[in-house]
């Protein structure tokens, strides 16, 4: 298990209902196993896993990357700036 | 210069910042809250970012500018927070030798603020009455 | 709006007169004096137009971007007389629904300028010292 | 003859020496004709005839247009204005 901090913006933050939360992901520590943590407790967000993008340490990266402990991760769904 | 803000954006000021000697054209892009979006009524918008990741991407929209264009100054500046109709939550800016470069740049950093920023809006009816 | 002017071109005021509730995006080129022009230093720039000739094109340039695309305002403002390195000599903006009606119309503009509006500029080295 | 009003702006106001000027206008008419009765009295024009534009009452025509009597009419050298 490893600890990462996952922060919530838009959508996914009236999701989940928070800003941040500690993940504990399983091996093999990807960002698909973070998704999974983070979708085992709340459910609804697996209709969004499409269009969402994974962010490590405020970066885009594919969802195969091996998180570290302590890294800032975050799922993010579609920008709207503008 | 690239910023995300909670103040209103002061295009007077954005001006100042962005014409040297050596700038013969600027083109600056003002994206304001319009008053419907996709056919419903828009009263006013909440913006939110990810701020530091938010900041980052502009920084590294204002190089892969200079990379690409022979710009003297570029600007990118967001608005966060609760904004009425007409209230500038974006701008962009390019100041450059030539007017071509100028509208080139500008153009892309509002696409790629568009695209890939992480900012979101959140948009609320007109209040009634 | 259209004009020629002595005056110097108020870009505040510009872009007042140029959002309406239902703009989303606003595009504005500034043209400026640049200190050197095919190699040579320059200094100032005296600009002569035929004014009501080049009223009149502006005029018919607006209407032709009205024409072509949805936009809610055009500005087109060029100054005559003796500018400063660093001054304003023109001024194209449009606002309109969505950024790429605003960007086209814009650089629509300017290029007519260039290419049609009856204005002359000639150029003077800078004073030494 | 006919009389147009001649107006002269920027490098061919310099070499003219004048901001206007009535010209009288050979059969026929033309632009051309005008433009022929002008380089007439200042030869060093003829060597610009390539880049001129004629205006006629405040609008681009073609050198071929007739010119009526009292026409406001200019040579307008490239434009440079921006």
């Amino acid at each position: 298990m490893r600890s990462v901090t996952a922060l919530f913006f838009g959508p996914v933050r009236e999701l989940v209902g928070a800003g941040s939360l500690t993940l504990e992901v399983n091996p093999p520590f990807t960002g698909d196993a973070a998704f999974e943590a983070l979708a085992a407790r709340f459910p609804p967000l697996r209709a969004w896993r499409g269009s969402l993008r994974l962010a490590v340490n405020r970066e885009y990266v594919p969802f195969e990357r091996v998180l570290d402990a302590g890294d800032e991760i975050s799922f993010l769904p579609p920008v709207s700036g503008g | 210069m690239v910023a995300v803000t909670e103040d209103p954006i002061d295009v007077a000021l954005v001006l100042r910042g962005i014409g040297t000697a050596r700038t013969g054209g600027i083109d600056i892009f003002i994206g304001t809250v319009r008053d419907t979006n996709e056919g419903k009524s828009v009263g006013s918008i909440e913006y939110t970012a990810y701020v530091p990741m938010a900041e980052d991407l502009m920084r590294r929209i204002e190089s892969e500018i200079r990379d690409r264009w022979p710009v003297e100054n570029v600007t990118i500046v967001h608005r966060i927070g609760l904004l009425r109709v007409g209230e500038i939550s974006v701008v962009t800016a390019a100041g450059a030798p030539h007017r071509a470069e100028a509208f080139e740049a500008c153009r892309y950093a509002i696409e790629r603020v568009k695209a890939d920023v992480p900012i979101w809006k959140k948009e609320f009816a007109p209040v009634p009455g």
